[in-house]
């Protein structure tokens, strides 16, 4: 079952204006590198793009900002960047905050055919409008519903030929909740191994979840707040 | 004298129990992990994916795949683990988490919260923040107690969009301990050389005073 | 001739296509992964947990800790992977499982199944198969066209407790394959030697039948 | 954060008559055996246990029923004992079936502080009796609630000494989630090793989930279906 493309050109085939897309990361971590900047290269407009973040000025989907090809973005917090501002307080951008434990859940939802489920985030608040709230156990919950992406496309440390991933440290987040509700699922790797090789004990994304996989030419990794302290 | 941040955060800290899992915001809530007592362990949750979460790493060993919430680069404790945010916020709606310290524009006297929007300001989103109060059991606002213009961040209502409702127990601020019951904030402690008439004074909300209000004490 | 459960299952592996990920259930299902077509990759999965089932193991080789929901003994192809119950039934319940394979003890013209409880005789329980039926897009049922006392069990309306409604869209069984819509059962072929005639007085349910009923070839 | 108990004793104290309990495994693969004995000895009963199945007529949990410590089984499988038929159907023991992808996703649920959602298992038949039916998209579901247990039981391959575990294979099945739900969480592991010998990226559950960790005396890992084929 072998899920290798090429290239991110090939990974990306299909990609059109107006879709939904998931893209994983928190952040600058985790993040598709090498899809975004492919995406900037088709140049399609008017995309949906559900992810935590929105990236900063010049990385990440700032770079997708940049080039107003972002119609919506659905995140939990946003705003690292100045475009980014200037087009949400122009109106040019529409923007859905949820808080970040409905993201990832209503992302897993979505992958696992749960329609939807009820939370206690944002009882109360204006996250709730127009929204079902019901008690369980003498608590008011709201309802929340399942996501779900054209493409979803996540970023992982090692992967196997069959779309096996594996995650390192944070840049896990929500690169594997994403990988499961995207009708279309690109994964970008690190390190591209065969099958067999990665042990079945350990790998975070079982390749069923995902349709194509290739080898990053290049990752920066960029540090969003590299924080130290002295020897 | 009022307290500044670290005081704010020293005093948090005696509040830490042996065993807890922690989260901590972003801010105030940070510096807490600076403090903790003697002889109790506890461990930080960072809700992007880490349990064990260690100090910021010596110049040369960040890892930008090691960052915490704030997007910080971290290090790991021995025995820390790395997991996805569903598994993440599971630990947090699930209640795992036996303290949330978390920072707040206003907090009023039912216990509701506001930290996540300005009207008419830019808004940059609740993050983690709207899960965290809503779910758990325990959570301490670190915040200053009136704004740079000496207005009272201690309500009656909160006056901009809430973060979770009726959910805050406690309230550390530069100048007191408050326990949030039965619609009212009721003063604990003053800080060193605060003056209850002070905290009264900067307190919007209903603020029950009771005969002898100890000061904190930050040497322990 | 009638098919034996090989047969069946020899036909059903026809269904096959390259690339899925396809569940197959306890009895005359497990049986389609001995006639997998040429040229076809397709990966098992079992909703104990794995992906990537292989055949059971040489003896000596069992090992208590990999097995299937049939709780048999197996072994893991290459690529193979484990996870939870929940992620499994994730995979199911989400259709990233592109065929299920399932057994009957009846089945009705509006696609209703039934196969997991007999009114007044011990109840063993659904195990994953209501999850199954519920989720699958694409599902075949693999049966005996007739009980032992020769009573079809393609019937108008199941008379078992239901497993699930209006999901099975094809069957196979000794006699005929057939598909399910529009509230009738469509004739598609017959096994080697058996007459429409055969079929149809086998079939409790309404029955289409075309002019031309081509015999199923298991040459291929 | 040290969750060690020196042996089963300590780890099931404050198991108490009618309680109750889950127990990881899948038929009798990946049982806490170590515990369900320590069980036996404490001679509890009225327990109500949750797991996906009730074991054979001498191992797993069918030791517990021969005790007649069981008041209640919540599984999707039973009845590959005798013992368990005949409590069945003389009335002394009551049985509630769940589909399994609803018993795991519950547990889950329960775990996670998810009150309820949506499931199409189920619909339509008598497990949907008396539940909420919901259409999303087309598709009738019916509403499932969050399990919680006072005691989950769970087996490990590998653990820390914080609590953290790595299961191994299939044996892995419904332990994790069951050990999120549990109010206390007892995990018995084949291998216990210090706090930093277990790589932080192939941790299966977290320890923030488990209260008591013990290295099991014996695991004697019975078979259900031999199954091989000839060299």
């Amino acid at each position: 079952m072998n899920k290798v493309v090429a290239n991110p050109e090939e990974a990306l085939k299909g990609v059109e204006s107006n879709m939904t897309l998931m893209l994983g990361g928190f952040g600058l971590c985790g993040i598709p590198e090498n899809s975004i900047t492919q995406l900037v290269k088709l140049g399609v407009t008017g995309l949906t793009c559900i992810s935590n973040n929105a990236g900063v000025d010049d990385f990440g989907l700032g770079l997708l900002l940049q080039g107003k090809q972002i119609k919506k973005m659905i995140s939990s917090y946003v705003g690292e960047n100045d475009e980014f501002e200037r087009q949400m307080l122009s109106g040019e951008l529409d923007v859905e905050l949820i808080p970040q434990g409905s993201l990832a859940e209503r992302c897993r939802a979505g992958g696992a055919g749960i329609p939807a489920f009820y939370t206690p985030a944002g009882y109360g608040t204006e996250v709730a409008e127009g929204k079902e709230v019901r008690e369980f156990n003498g608590k008011p919950h709201i309802l929340e519903k399942a996501l779900h992406a054209d493409f979803a496309i996540v970023k992982a440390w090692k992967g196997d030929t069959e779309g096996n991933l594996i995650f390192k440290a944070t840049a896990r987040n929500f690169n594997p909740m994403m990988a499961m509700a995207g009708k279309i699922t690109v994964a970008e790797v690190e390190e591209l191994v065969p099958a067999g090789a990665l042990d079945p004990n350990e790998i975070h994304t079982p390749g069923i979840f995902v349709q194509r996989i290739f080898k990053g030419l290049k990752f920066e990794k960029r540090i969003e707040q590299r924080t130290v302290r002295q020897k | 004298m009022a307290l500044d941040k670290n005081g704010i955060a020293q005093r948090i800290a005696q509040e830490l129990q042996d065993g807890w899992y922690v989260n901590l915001g972003i801010g105030i809530p940070t510096l807490v992990a600076n403090y903790i007592p003697d002889g109790i362990e506890v461990e930080f949750q960072s809700e992007n994916g880490i349990l064990g979460m260690g100090p910021f790493p010596f110049e040369g060993d960040e890892d930008a795949d090691l960052i915490n919430a704030g997007k910080q680069t971290i290090t790991a404790t021995k025995g820390a683990v790395y997991f996805d945010s569903a598994t993440s916020f599971a630990m947090i709606r699930g209640q795992h988490v036996q303290l949330t310290v978390l920072g707040a524009m206003e907090v009023s006297q039912n216990g509701d919260i506001a930290n996540w929007k300005i009207p008419g300001k830019m808004v940059k989103g609740m993050g983690g923040a709207m899960d965290l109060v809503a779910s758990a059991e325990n959570i301490i606002v670190a915040m200053m107690h009136t704004n740079k213009a000496g207005i009272s961040k201690l309500l009656k209502t909160c006056t901009l969009p809430l973060t979770g409702v009726g959910c805050v127990k406690k309230v550390v601020t530069n100048l007191a301990v408050l326990e949030i019951k039965g619609n009212q904030f009721h003063l604990l402690e003053r800080a060193p050389g605060v003056t209850v008439e002070e905290i009264v004074a900067a307190t919007e909300g209903t603020i029950i005073v009771p005969d002898n209000v100890p000061e904190m004490n930050l040497e322990i």
